[in-house]
């Protein structure tokens, strides 16, 4: 088992590194995730179109809203499942 | 704008925002009265099947529909963009979740006494997850449903026998894990390059970088992320534990939907985001995926031979069968392809008439061991006939939907000239007699020495309901397979392979 | 750019894992985990992801750590590897 | 845990710290908008703040401040809210959680959103603090809880 | 700075996350007690939270909330800063929150499993369930079998 | 010649008739003889509306129904042909008669599960004249797999270990066939784009490579393995555990001849005579058959078993079916087509003859039948009737086909299979005769105390013994066998006799 593991954490390291040589440098403000649009827009529209100042808030409520409910329902989720897994009876 | 066209607009949040809203309130919905839950589960489901077919009309009829959520153009904000393609899925899973909510209602009271409540609300978030996940535009969105459905499972799944269910669940969660993480890096990866998250900007923007290694990387972890969801062969391990363990409704539930929409999901990321020339001739995905989804074929049943818990036969046999989707899939030619997808709805409506009807011999029996099932079919014929029903069509029988979907698989084997691949399909239809027909000989032939007198013991009719509709549409679209191929499967492929010139 | 003191926090989470998963004790793992979350929320501050920082602080040095420490209460300490 | 919570020093401190610390939470919450934290972290802390009352002071004094169906409630609430945000915005013409639709203050969507996200973000809160109570309260021990064992 | 350290330096984030992912996800597989690997897994997830992390920050950025507070006196003066990208901050908090619901489940599951099977080491669990579960071994399929050929 | 196509939805209802009557008789399970009204009912309403399209057929029409597009260009489709009208009338007129025999055998014998037999029953019927009427492959795939299914539950239905293991062997064997049909079908499918039955072979399987068309035909023999050729005909023996009359319809008539009437569509109405002929495939195909004709002769002679050593006798007088097809001469084609048929009036006369034997003097070896015809004179009659007619004497209609088969291997000069269908009849005269002659003439070991079988089993076997003498000798009368036969080999050679 521990050298499959090994093994398969080592294919997958391989990977990572594989692809790690063609990511963007760390802290390039040339990066393409940086020039994108979206990023641009984000910072420039954020406060305009939101009224927030905090971006990632912005980000977070507003553009990607929907995103955030989802998360809202994960948390949901985990504590139903925790309540159908330990709860003993319904109260 | 009058009401009825408000709603028409918003139909497709809607089809994921009812579940989700159903399955916050149900709490209170069970704090008002214990009983409600199930007719509170129905009537969203019922809702949901109405929207789910409303869109695939709409889809059909005047093409791709487009839902900006927040108002925000596509790259900025997510978007929601039903096609063909997750119409259908999303008909099938609303379809098969309706089924399955009125099958729930003695099933759950019996194997989840005390804990109705919270188990439809993870119901209804299961079906949010699964729906999300389908018909989101959106590569992080699409995570984030991925999860939520993924937790349902896992507390689902956990409901079912004492211990086993547990266990089975939790390594579930473990590789459950490790296939969301490999996804988010795969996302990571992605947006590193190409800076949007959207998955029509990305499709626009990936071929210009595809020689960029971590665009490759991408694609490896996705594919790895998503054999293990839908449980292909080297990495199905907790796919026959958790089918086996759950409880009856959720293994429906899971067999007939979690992988299907595992192998959607699948499809969307290779033809929607990545490009099919990428996938098929670039990177040669499209053929390791074929290969390994014919050994998982193979070997699925073979050891659904060696089963003797009817739960865990079927658990191998969807191994084998989520083989045929990723298997035409894999052969990337318009046959095939039409085969494979053609499979996603009929393995949805065998596998959960299949589970369906285990749960309900074990609800009445408390019997999994299929070699105790003798004079069953005296006892409960029609549960009986169902499963007979099912499983010829799982053997392919012409006339139920397992054989249309063999066909096109075969054909488009035979045109990919990859004859190997016709005699794996051709094989596994004797596999499968082989296993079926133990069943069958135990549930007709047998005499139990005990039971002296049988007496006709069905289960209630909410249970029998959903399994005979669900039987009645295997041979419904086994025969009549021309109406989701010409108005859905065909169109779809071309669109998938882009074949046809479209853009 | 304080970037040694960021090599070494790097460094330290690298540590922190290596022995969160290795000890014996697994209360002891949970609290080095713990301080392996404080060590990544501080990683994450420094490099101007502040909500996220304070996110990953709350969250996986507190609420994490309470239900792995409150799970340890109620089934065993320690583990065989 | 019995040690700490028989300490008188520890009980003061907790009981005088709670209230600051869910204050301190409130303000989390709605200074989301702009600077760092916003409904997800200080629904935490607030949760925080409970379970460490129910630490101190027992599950059961715990549970006497956050019932379990309060729990329950609290939590549809909190993503209710969330949704139906959403659904208003559908109501008032725009798309799911296009806050510059509601006609709060005319003319001025990026001020509206300002007060929906706040609104959402209070959403978040109630969910995260209610669900992070309820893990806690689930998870713990239920032997050291006189009034579970009645069940 | 030497170049080799140049390089080191420039992607030293990318070697760090790789190096953690390898550690955790090899206790997620080889490790045999459950703890553990939830521990390797939350050390898993943390390490693709730094790779994005890491993908957002700029040199010489600051953090993406607006410099000057609200109103747009201060416009001119926000032009110059960089901010770093905060569409990667906006994925991780959510993710971050997906990882704790899933820890969370984990160690529901995990006390269940203690309580059923009185360890938490995969192995003795394993052993316990193959004890407690004759009727799907190979004998029992043989009995089945036997059962018919007695008619 | 015009071959005018007709519209009708007769085909369908005259499947659908017994599939209807099949629900009734799980309806009325509880009462056994509301239940065998049914059947009856349905067996008569059956052989109404396959008689009734006779007319149309000798005019040289076909009837065609399309009932349902199951996939773009494969439709579910029936078309119904002189040939295919043979056998169904065939099968449906002795339906009656079995149905007949069915209810006194079970009833004599006091079998248990009776509702499932008549149910399975109706099933493999309505699927035997299903692939009578299959306008192409895929439809006459479908009955096919449905008639294997349906009868699994009638050759396992007694329930004992070694009827189950029977049932498997019978299962396993054609459900492989089953397969290899399938794969043909499909191959088919690639090549031409199409799996409609057509009188000259179907277009454009002429552009399959060599090796593959001789691959294609060899699975699709594999396919045919209900029509037990050799290596693949282990199955009928083994199944000669059902009750009898399943034996006698399905085993003489519905099953085996469905697998023979498959080989002769697919050889005829797929690859076509050009191409039989242009790939030399036909003379293979000859000589194979010519071996199982001969082996399983011998092997008939082995059995002292009366059902089994009837069951090699099938095995071997069915492959004449195929010989006389691949002969491709008018003649041969002929004789090949008419024993359809002939063989089973004979063989099912045969058959019910065994079947009574067992109901009334409980005996199925060869060697405990001394003198047996002293009490049950009627039914050996019959039974000498059918052996004769088998042997190939006149007036038994049996010299009728082998005279025609006869014909075809002259015009080919080929002394090979000339020489094959005379060693052959003087084998049937040698594992026949022994059984009259011991019926007959040996002196029994003690008294017998038995009478005739009930009425119910004794009418049909006198009624097809006598059908059988009148086939013999009004071979040629009009709107009988041999008026509808020429009409197919016309259809598929192109021309008049």
């Amino acid at each position: 088992m521990k050298t499959l593991a090994l093994f398969v954490v080592v294919i997958t390291g391989a990977m990572l590194i594989y692809a790690g040589q063609d990511l963007p440098a760390f802290g390039d403000i040339n990066s393409p995730a940086y020039q994108a649009p979206m990023t641009q827009y984000f910072i420039e529209n954020a406060l305009p179109e939101s009224g927030v100042t905090n971006i990632v808030t912005a980000l977070l409520a507003n553009y990607r809203g929907y995103d955030t409910l989802g998360e809202t329902a994960v948390i949901f989720t985990a504590g139903m499942a925790v309540i159908l897994l330990l709860r003993r009876r319904e109260t | 704008m009058t009401g009825f066209e408000l709603i028409a607009t918003h139909l497709p949040i809607l089809t994921v925002v009812v579940p989700l809203i159903a399955g916050f309130l149900t709490p209170i919905v069970g704090w008002i009265d214990r009983r409600l839950p199930w007719y509170w589960v129905m009537l969203a489901m019922f809702v949901v099947l109405l929207i789910a077919g409303n869109n695939l009309v709409t889809v059909i009829n005047s093409g791709t529909i487009q839902y900006k959520l927040g108002g925000w153009d596509p790259p900025f904000g997510i978007e929601y963009v039903i096609d063909l393609l997750n119409g259908f899925v999303c008909l099938i899973i609303a379809f098969i979740a309706f089924m399955v909510s009125i099958y729930s209602k003695e099933s759950v009271k019996k194997e989840v006494p005390g804990k109705t409540t919270p188990f439809y609300s993870v119901f209804l978030l299961l079906i949010t997850g699964l729906m999300g996940m389908t018909i989101t535009g959106d590569i992080f969105n699409f995570y984030v449903f991925l999860e939520i459905s993924s937790l349902t499972a896992y507390a689902l799944i956990a409901m079912g026998d004492r211990g086993d269910g547990v266990v089975a669940s939790f390594n579930y969660l473990i590789m459950g894990t490790v296939a969301a993480s490999f996804i988010l890096l795969g996302i990571g990866y992605l947006y590193a390059v190409t800076g949007t998250l959207n998955m029509a900007d990305m499709q626009n923007l990936l071929p210009s970088i595809y020689q960029n290694k971590v665009v490759l990387a991408a694609l490896a972890f996705f594919m790895v992320g998503f054999s293990i969801k839908v449980g292909l062969f080297p990495l199905h391990a907790w796919l026959p534990d958790a089918y086996t363990h759950a409880p009856s409704t959720a293994s429906a539930l899971i067999a007939g939907l979690m992988t299907k929409v595992g192998a959607y999901a699948m499809i969307r990321f290779m033809f929607g985001v990545f490009t099919p020339d990428f996938v098929i001739t670039t990177t040669g995905m499209t053929n390791i995926l074929a290969w390994a989804a014919a050994l998982a074929i193979i070997v699925g049943s073979v050891l659904a031979i060696a089963q003797s818990d009817i739960k865990r036969m079927l658990a191998y046999s969807s191994i084998s069968q989520i083989g045929y989707i990723l298997l035409g899939v894999g052969l990337a030619n318009m046959i095939g392809m039409e085969g494979g997808l053609l499979h996603v709805l009929n393995h949805a409506l065998m596998k959960c008439a299949l589970f369906l009807v285990a749960g309900a011999i074990f609800y009445k029996t408390g019997i999994r061991n299929l070699y105790q099932f003798k004079g069953l079919g005296k006892k409960m014929p029609v549960t009986t006939t169902v499963f007979m029903i099912a499983a010829l069509s799982m053997i392919g029988v012409p006339g139920t939907v397992g054989f249309t979907s063999k066909w096109y698989l075969a054909l488009g084997s035979v045109d990919a000239g990859q004859w190997i691949f016709v005699f794996v399909i051709l094989l596994s239809s004797l596999l499968n007699i082989v296993y079926f027909w133990r069943v069958f000989d135990n549930i007709w032939f047998g005499h139990p020495h005990e039971i002296e007198h049988i007496k006709k013991d069905e289960a209630p009719l909410t249970m029998l309901a959903p399994m005979v509709i669900l039987a009645l549409l295997c041979v419904f679209f086994g025969l009549f397979a021309y109406y989701p191929v010409h108005y859905v499967i065909e169109p779809l492929s071309v669109e998938l392979l882009k074949l046809g010139g479209m853009p | 750019m304080i970037w040694i003191l960021d090599i070494t926090m790097l460094f330290f989470l690298v540590v922190c894992a290596i022995a969160a998963i290795s000890i014996k004790d697994l209360l002891s793992a949970i609290i080095i985990l713990s301080a392996y979350s404080l060590i990544m929320a501080i990683v994450w501050v420094e490099m101007h992801s502040v909500d996220v920082g304070f996110t990953e602080a709350a969250v996986g040095a507190g609420i994490t750590t309470v239900l792995f420490i409150t799970t340890l209460a109620r089934t065993e300490g320690r583990s065989e590897d | 845990m019995s040690g700490i919570q028989e300490s008188v020093i520890i009980r003061t401190v907790v009981r005088i710290i709670v209230p600051f610390i869910q204050l301190f939470a409130l303000y989390v919450i709605m200074h989301g908008a702009s600077g760092p934290g916003g409904g997800f972290q200080g629904g935490v802390i607030f949760g925080a703040a409970i379970i460490l009352y129910a630490m101190i002071f027992g599950i059961g004094e715990g549970k006497k401040k956050m019932s379990d169906a309060l729990d329950k409630i609290l939590a549809s609430t909190g993503l209710t809210i969330y949704a139906a945000t959403g659904l208003i915005c559908i109501v008032c013409g725009g798309m799911f959680l296009q806050y510059g639709a509601v006609p709060l203050i005319p003319d001025n969507p990026a001020e509206v959103s300002k007060y929906l996200i706040d609104l959402v973000e209070i959403g978040i809160g109630i969910t995260v603090l209610a669900v992070m109570i309820s893990l806690f309260f689930n998870v713990s021990p239920p032997e050291s809880e006189p009034e579970e064992a009645e069940e | 700075m030497s170049g080799i350290l140049d390089i080191v330096y420039a992607e030293y984030n990318y070697w760090i996350y790789v190096t953690l992912m390898m550690i955790g996800f090899y206790a997620m597989i080889a490790k045999k007690n459950l703890i553990k690997k939830i521990i390797g897994a939350n050390i898993f997830q943390t390490a693709i939270f730094l790779f994005y992390i890491s993908l957002a920050d700029v040199t010489k950025g600051t953090a993406p909330i607006l410099v000057g507070g609200h109103g747009a006196e201060h416009a001119e003066h926000a032009a110059d800063v960089i901010y770093t990208n905060p569409v990667p901050h906006c994925l991780i908090l959510t993710a971050i929150v997906v990882a704790v619901s899933t820890t969370a489940v984990a160690l529901a599951l995990i006390i269940r499993i203690y309580n059923e099977y009185g360890s938490i080491e995969e192995d003795v669990i394993l052993a316990a369930r193959k004890e407690l579960q004759p009727e799907f071994s190979e004998h029992a399929r043989q009995r089945g079998v036997a059962e018919v050929s007695e008619q | 010649m015009m071959v005018i196509e007709i519209n009708s939805i007769t085909p369908l209802l005259a499947v659908l008739v017994s599939m209807v009557a099949s629900v009734m008789i799980l309806a009325f399970g509880k009462y056994p003889n509301i239940r065998e009204g049914w059947t009856f009912v349905a067996a008569f309403i059956k052989f109404g509306l396959v008689i009734s399209m006779l007319p149309l057929i000798l005019k040289g029409n076909v009837v065609t129904y399309t009932v349902v597009e199951m996939l773009p260009n494969l439709p579910i489709a029936f078309k119904v042909d002189a040939f295919g009208i043979l056998f169904a009338i065939t099968s449906s007129f002795l339906w009656i008669f079995v149905t007949s025999y069915s209810i006194g055998y079970m009833r004599s014998l006091k079998e248990h599960a009776q509702t499932r037999y008549f149910f399975c029953f109706a099933i493999a019927l309505s699927s035997a004249v299903g692939i009578a009427f299959s306008a192409n492959l895929v439809t006459l795939f479908l009955f096919y797999e449905l008639l294997t299914i349906s009868t699994y539950p009638l050759v396992a239905h007694i329930e004992t270990p070694e009827a189950i293991s029977s049932g498997r062997k019978y299962l396993t064997y054609l459900m492989i066939a089953g397969v290899s049909l399938l794969f043909s079908i499909v191959v088919v499918y690639h090549y031409t784009g199409t799996t409609e039955f057509s009188f000259a072979g179907i277009a454009g399987m002429e552009t399959i490579p060599q090796t593959t068309l001789v691959i294609l035909f060899i699975t699709f023999m594999i396919g045919c393995a209900k029509a037990a050729f050799m290596p693949l005909h282990a199955w009928l023996p083994a199944a000669m555990i059902a009750p009898t009359p399943v034996s006698a319809l399905l085993h003489a008539v519905a099953v085996v001849k469905a697998g023979v009437f498959t080989a002769l569509r697919v050889i005829l109405y797929v690859f076509g005579v050009d191409l039989m002929q242009g790939s030399g495939l036909w003379l293979y195909m000859a000589y194979f058959v010519s071996i199982t004709i001969i082996l399983a002769s011998i092997y008939a002679l082995m059995q002292d078993n009366l059902k089994k050593r009837l069951a090699y006798s099938t095995v071997s007088q069915l492959s004449y079916i195929v010989l006389g097809a691949v002969l491709i001469t008018p003649h041969g084609l002929t004789g090949g087509m008419l024993h359809i048929p002939y063989h089973a009036f004979m063989k099912i006369t045969l058959f019910m003859c065994a079947g009574a034997l067992i109901v009334t003097a409980k005996k199925e070896n060869i060697s405990e039948m001394k003198g047996i015809a002293r009490q049950m004179p009627i039914t050996m009659i019959a039974f000498t009737v059918g052996a004769l007619g088998m042997i190939g004497m006149p007036p038994v209609g049996g010299y009728v086909t082998k005279w025609f088969l006869l014909l075809g291997a002259a015009e080919l000069h080929s002394m090979i299979l000339i020489a094959v269908l005379l060693v052959s009849a003087i084998l049937n005269a040698a594992y026949f005769f022994p059984v009259i002659y011991v019926a007959f003439f040996k002196k029994p070991d003690h008294e017998l105390k038995y009478k005739e079988a009930p009425l119910t089993m004794l009418v049909p076997l006198v009624l097809t013994a006598i059908v059988s003498i009148v086939i013999g000798i009004w071979p040629d009368a009009p709107g009988m066998f041999l008026d509808i036969v020429e009409i197919a080999v016309a259809n598929v050679t192109g021309g008049g006799i």
